[in-house]
């Protein structure tokens, strides 16, 4: 193990970081735009082979999300030896072109995102034959879409671009999450209505910025705020963006779409939706704050948002927390508790340390993790038992005892126990908290884990420590047992991979994420 | 002219695309017919667009499409990037109402109403 | 004999590791042999023979200075998790391991006599909880001990909780909302000294934070910090009502964990903070050693005096450990080599005392369904052995001399007069004298009143009486002869020589 | 939900209309790569046509014009169309969409040219497709839900 990482890291530290590209027809140069093109196709094939026969969709669409992951690794792999890579779309050159940045940063997310995808999808392809069996391939249609915006969103380096792919994964989103309980089109609408004013604020700040500057292309738009920074309009377009991408990513006080949403959509929808659509938003966020205006303007200078950002957080942690304690659904408390998680992202992005900001990386790839986890954790209860309250748990951790192994190392890790990994998360905010010489945010991240602690130990409480209610002759009510091993093992794979990262974070954080942090804030340890 | 004055009368089309703006805002906010409130998101993206193409209009020159009597310098033409992205935006825009329209006729067919009141209470008698 | 403080030398082995991972392998096995419970059992024992006898076999590399050392890898940024085995580590680690061989024993015949639930959860979090142990002793860094501390702390509670009524409930979630936030306390005070030193917060006898610059005040609040985090599972007042509430768990769990490994634990991470992280002249400079001195004197009275009013006995049991952890944190605050030297002797000689007391308390519950002292009249004759043992338990405790709680109490007391606080020497002795009168009682009504109830049953199972004979056995011999078997004596004077770079 | 409108007026001047407007789109299809227009608007008139008729004709009369069961095809060979001409590039050295390095052997303004009209076709295809789907979809509303959700489905594919 040791070997590898030594040799991996020399690797690295050989590379040289903004390697001069050399455009040719090699696989190098195709890199960053294979995992965007390959969900591209993988969509259009899903949707073409299932509208022709619907069993093929679910085998396309697996073997979609492994190429996906194929390449996406691949895509890290190559920016960790190369350094970022830049795709011309269609040949054009920046600013007027498109351009696809991948660099250790969209690398790490799209390598998140198919990962995900694909443990999720594994379990999908029971639980959806299930659930509802006719709608099998317009789910995974959507499914491809939704992911093929996200990749897009992490990827592109033009700020118009990013809406586009925005709007396309939200569209998906809105369409998956409209499936599941009778209230879902509710939600869907509401969620709706609320994601596109979010888009259209982020379109705003977008309009203001090109106004301002005359470019869209996050590099060059970079370039050129030098002079702008006295200007109140430069502030009006970063308040704006902030404002859209909170809204998708459920930063308190705008976080009411979401415990509706994810708790009437499908079990296979959330638990794709929940890890990855406010996590991109987070990653979004960071790319505009960091990359674009610079976290010296925009968090702690003139743009100041900084401590407004770390305090929405904050609040979003307590509010968050304390209302999935009051939750006697299982899937509302998980929502709940998605937006105290979501404030510990937002607390790192806010703190603007090179500590804190690892931790919120790490906390969206973590965090995902968890809660992918979780949530399908949820599903099959649902499927199997038939049921989502809290009530109902009782006992269950007997019954379905792989299922359960797995919700606990979650349910841990979302409290911070060592060794996994939202222990670590929490550990490079505190260090990047104390970095900072904020006290009290410290004390407030560390605190509110308590509260997670209430209500994950509730759960753990209940489903170990009290009997099962039994029916009259001594025998349980309903036989429930474990779901079949297709959608036994992703959750598992889930579940140790929380203990794994945890274990693993440090090499995370020292090959990949080090070199994801913007060239103003170093590496300090 | 005051400041105030030289807001509204140099930069009309801002201060209309704001107006706008909330115009669509008030209709999400307070209409409590759920169509109604689409259509004021309309509005609202609506007057986005029009904020683009507010800033690529130039007294003056053509449209951005090449003709030798205007010549080839890029004054005489308007920009034509916001034009191209809020096509695009455009699209987007219909698709949401499209995918919007077709939740709401999915609501009606369940719950029987698009008036929010109304359906919040058919919600909770579920 | 002399001690020279000699600068250890490393070596690499991964024995440690492995002292570590063999109950950790134990689970998975365990628990895969859910229904043939002869099998189960006999994981548990030979994960813990292996454990004891690898933990044993270093013993050599101790006494020569030499530390066994493993790296594993980084757990965060140029913080590794790695193993080795210092002195101070070694010493928990023997004791631990030992006793859990020993409780292992009992275990079995304990939850088969009280016909216990769940048997295979128990014995898994057992494994785990003896695998976070021997972590914590070897921790090389307090990142690393941080990871074993927080373990431990998890792996206890599925124990706590074990019987699953009401009381054990209540029982367990008290000793969460004690533990979880001291963990966080915990975690708070590792990053603060993280960012302080820059990554490298490996154990040095005497301490590296002198070498940061960080100010007074913020070392006091660190140290603040430190107590609240290790105090909790130390039992120091007013953070020990948990353990009182935690005797709701099976009494093997009381034994082991509950009077050894988890309470020691937190006694451990006294003795590392404040002599490995902070070390005695710091602690001097910045003056917060009297806090911490009059906060363990305080619990050694009160805790004395609490016990004395509890009729059932574990309880009884249980306050009389919170105050004899206070003399290990009283040993160690006050920062001379003799009381160093009494803290480290306390450490283990009170294990082997206390264990042997739960182990009957235990015993007596299985075999007679008594857990109140004032039903226990006369039992004395039918369960011989045991109260035998009970009695040797109770002698050593009180200190008198011939048990080895005597001798660990005479380096106290002679440490208290080193740092010029007669005051503490008074409250050791009254302490003393307080756990005679709490103890005692218990001896006489057992042998010396009659009660026509107990008339036949006699001993609990052998798998009970043997073990507890042994822990008092082995009380009596280290009482006679400190520097029998593991050279107690000669390391716990060591491990005081490296901390205060005085001798005893 | 829409009733049809029994008037010989409007029948007429749909007959006439129809044809205008395709036309019209397939001129704003073949203009998109140099002046106003292209693929997005080309597909949204040719929809129109065809909605007109679905409107005025009712859906019945209006199917032999347009089978309800073509619209997804339709969609589908246009994304086909713009991820062939798309994805052709790359093996001979492009980046996505780079028109200039298609193995079709013709000068490179004419390359570029070609590649571009294959895509507009591609995007008009797709977008009528989808546009008709989605009324088709809209408008019977007693049909099992699936197929309102597919309808949506066909929606994003456009934005590609």
């Amino acid at each position: 193990m040791e070997s590898v990482l030594l040799s991996l890291a020399a690797e690295v530290s050989r590379a040289p970081r903004d390697a001069a590209q050399a455009f040719g027809p090699t696989m190098d140069h195709q890199a960053p735009a294979l995992g965007l093109l390959v969900v591209m196709v993988g969509a259009f094939l899903v949707a073409a082979l299932g509208y022709w026969k619907r069993r093929l969709a679910y085998p396309a669409t697996l073997l979609t999300l492994l190429t996906f992951l194929g390449t996406a690794i691949y895509g890290l792999e190559r920016v960790l030896t190369l350094g970022p890579l830049h795709y011309r779309m269609a040949g054009w050159e920046p600013p007027v072109g498109i351009e696809l940045n991948l660099d250790a940063l969209s690398a790490f997310v799209i390598t998140m995102i198919a990962l995900v995808s694909l443990l999720v999808c594994v379990y999908a392809g029971t639980a959806v034959r299930r659930e509802n069996p006719e709608r099998e391939s317009t789910f995974y249609g959507m499914l491809l879409v939704m992911l093929l915006g996200l990749t897009g969103m992490v990827i592109t380096a033009d700020l118009f671009n990013l809406y586009v792919w925005f709007e396309v994964s939200s569209l998906a989103g809105y369409a998956l999450m409209a499936v599941g309980h009778k209230k879902a089109p509710v939600s869907a609408f509401r969620y709706l209505l609320l994601g596109t004013l979010g888009a259209s604020f982020y379109l705003l700040g977008v309009g203001y910025l090109y106004v301002l500057t005359g470019s869209l292309n996050m590099f060059d738009v970079a370039g050129r705020l030098g002079e702008l920074q006295s200007n109140p309009a430069l502030w009006i377009s970063v308040v704006f963006m902030v404002g859209g991408l909170g809204l998708k990513m459920a930063l308190f006080p705008m976080h009411l779409w979401l415990p509706d949403a994810y708790t009437y959509a499908s079990s296979t929808s959330t638990a794709i939706i929940a890890p990855l659509m406010t996590k991109v938003s987070a990653y979004v966020m960071i790319r505009v704050l960091y990359f674009v205006y610079g976290h010296e303007w925009s968090l702690h200078g003139a743009g100041g948002l900084g401590p407004a950002i770390t305090w929405m957080a904050l609040a979003g942690i307590v509010v968050g927390s304390v209302m999935a304690i009051a939750q006697k659904d299982a899937k509302r408390m998980l929502a709940y508790s998605s937006i105290a998680q979501v404030g510990y992202i937002g607390v790192g992005i806010g703190l603007a340390t090179p500590l804190a900001l690892v931790g919120a990386m790490l906390h969206i790839l973590n965090h995902a993790i968890m809660k992918s986890c979780l949530f399908l954790v949820t599903g099959s209860v649902q499927l199997q038992a038939d049921t989502v309250r809290l009530r109902d748990y009782t006992g269950l951790g007997r019954r379905m005892p792989w299922t359960f192994a797995a919700f606990t190392l979650a349910a841990l890790a979302m409290v911070g126990v060592p060794p996994t990994n939202g222990f670590f998360s929490k550990w490079y905010l505190v260090l990047g908290g104390i970095a900072a010489g904020q006290w009290v945010v410290v004390v407030l991240i560390l605190a509110s884990s308590l509260l997670t602690a209430v209500y994950f130990f509730r759960v753990l409480e209940r489903i170990y420590a009290r009997p099962a209610p039994e029916g009259e002759d001594g025998a349980p009510v309903t036989a429930v047992v474990d779901p079949p091993l297709s959608m036994r093992a992703p959750v598992l794979v889930l579940g140790v991979g929380v203990l794994a990262l945890g274990l693993a974070n440090a090499w995370l954080v020292s090959t990949i994420l080090r070199l994801a942090l913007p060239a103003d804030l170093p590496w300090p340890l | 002219m005051s400041e105030l004055q030289a807001l509204f009368v140099d930069r009309w089309p801002y201060v209309a695309t704001s107006v706008l703006i909330l115009i669509g805002l008030w209709g999400m906010v307070f209409k409590h017919n759920l169509v109604k409130k689409l259509i004021g998101m309309n509005i609202f993206q609506g007057a986005i667009i029009l904020f683009f193409i507010v800033h690529a209009y130039k007294t003056g020159a053509s449209v951005p499409v090449y003709s030798a009597e205007v010549g080839s310098e890029a004054e005489q033409y308007m920009n034509p990037i916001p034009h191209g992205l809020m096509l695009t935006a455009i699209v987007v825009s219909v698709a949401t109402t499209g995918v919007a329209l077709t939740l709401l006729t999915v609501i009606h067919r369940r719950f029987g109403t698009l008036e929010e009141d109304e359906l919040l209470r058919r919600l909770r008698s579920e | 004999m002399p001690i020279d403080v000699v600068s250890p030398t490393t070596i690499e082995s991964v024995r440690p590791l492995w002292a570590v991972l063999v109950s950790l392998i134990a689970i998975p096995l365990i628990v895969a042999s859910d229904r043939r419970p002869n099998l189960r059992e006999a994981f548990t024992l030979v994960a813990a023979a292996i454990k004891a006898v690898l933990v044993l076999s270093m013993l050599p590399w101790v006494l020569a200075g030499e530390q066994a050392v493993v790296q594993l890898w980084e757990i965060s940024p140029g913080i590794e998790l790695a193993l080795r085995v210092d002195t101070l580590g070694y010493v928990f680690a023997v004791v631990a391991s030992v006793l859990w061989f020993l409780t292992s024993f009992y275990s079995i015949g304990y939850v088969r006599g009280a016909g216990e639930k769940k048997q295979t959860r128990y014995f898994a979090s057992f494994a785990l909880c003896l695998s976070a142990t021997i972590g914590i002793c070897f921790s090389a860094n307090l990142l690393t001990f941080v990871v074993f501390f927080e373990i431990l702390t998890l792996a206890t509670y599925p124990l706590v909780i074990h019987k699953e009524t009401p009381a054990a409930i209540t029982a367990a979630r008290k000793y969460l909302s004690y533990t979880l936030p001291a963990g966080l306390a915990l975690l708070l005070a590792v990053a603060w000294s993280v960012s302080a030193t820059g990554g490298n917060t490996d154990f040095v006898p005497g301490g590296f934070l002198g070498a940061t610059d960080l100010s007074e005040t913020s070392l006091r609040w660190l140290f603040l910090l430190f107590v609240l985090a290790v105090g909790v599972k130390a039992g120091i007042m007013p953070l020990h009502s948990w353990l009182p509430a935690a005797m709701a768990a099976p009494t093997p769990v009381s034994a082991l964990l509950h009077a050894v490994a988890v309470v020691k634990a937190g006694v451990f991470g006294v003795l590392r903070v404040t002599g490995y992280v902070f070390g005695p002249e710091l602690l001097r400079e910045i003056d917060v050693w009297t806090v911490l001195a009059w906060a363990a004197a305080i619990t050694l009275t009160v805790g004395s005096l609490l016990a004395l009013r509890q009729d059932n006995l574990k309880r009884r049991l249980a306050y009389s450990t919170v105050a004899h952890l206070s003399y290990i944190v009283l040993g160690a605050a006050l920062l001379t080599s003799a009381s160093w030297s009494g803290a480290v002797m306390h450490l283990m000689f009170h294990a082997t005392m206390k264990i042997t007391l739960f182990f009957c308390a235990g015993a007596i519950y299985v075999r007679a369904h008594k857990e109140n002292i004032s039903d226990m009249h006369g039992i004395g004759r039918q369960m011989p052995i045991t109260m035998l043992a009970f009695a040797v338990g109770s002698l050593g405790l009180a200190g008198v001399p011939g048990v080895n709680g005597f001798v660990s109490k005479w380096y106290l007391a002679v440490g208290s007069m080193q740092a010029d606080q007669t005051i503490f020497m008074g409250l050791l002795l009254l302490s003393g004298v307080l756990n005679a009168a709490y103890f005692f009682p218990i001896v006489h009504v057992a042998f010396f009143r009659r009660n026509e109830e107990f008339d036949r049953f006699g001993e609990a199972s052998p798998l009970m009486v043997v073990p507890l004979a042994l822990t008092a056995i082995i009380s009596v011999v280290l009482g006679v002869a400190p520097n029998f078997g593991v050279h107690a004596w000669d390391l716990a004077r060591s491990i005081s020589a490296a901390v205060t770079g005085g001798t005893s | 939900m829409i009733t049809r409108h029994p008037s010989i007026i409007m029948d007429v001047v749909v007959r006439i209309m129809v044809p205008v407007i395709q036309i019209f789109a397939l001129y704003v299809i073949f203009h998109g790569h140099y002046s106003p227009g292209g693929g997005f608007q080309g597909g949204a008139l040719l929809a129109a046509s065809v909605l007109l008729q679905r409107v005025v004709l009712g859906q019945e009369r209006s199917q032999p014009s347009f089978r309800r069961g073509l619209a997804m095809p339709f969609a589908i060979t246009g994304i086909l169309l713009y991820l062939i001409t798309g994805l052709g590039d790359m093996p001979f050295g492009g980046n996505f969409l780079e028109y200039d390095m298609l193995p079709f052997g013709m000068a490179p303004d004419w390359l570029h040219n070609t590649g571009i009209l294959l895509v507009e076709i591609g995007i008009a295809f797709a977008v009528m497709g989808a546009l008709v789907s989605i009324f088709d979809e809209l408008v019977i509303s007693h049909r099992p839900q699936s197929q309102t959700d597919a309808a949506a489905g066909t929606e994003e594919e456009t934005l590609r």
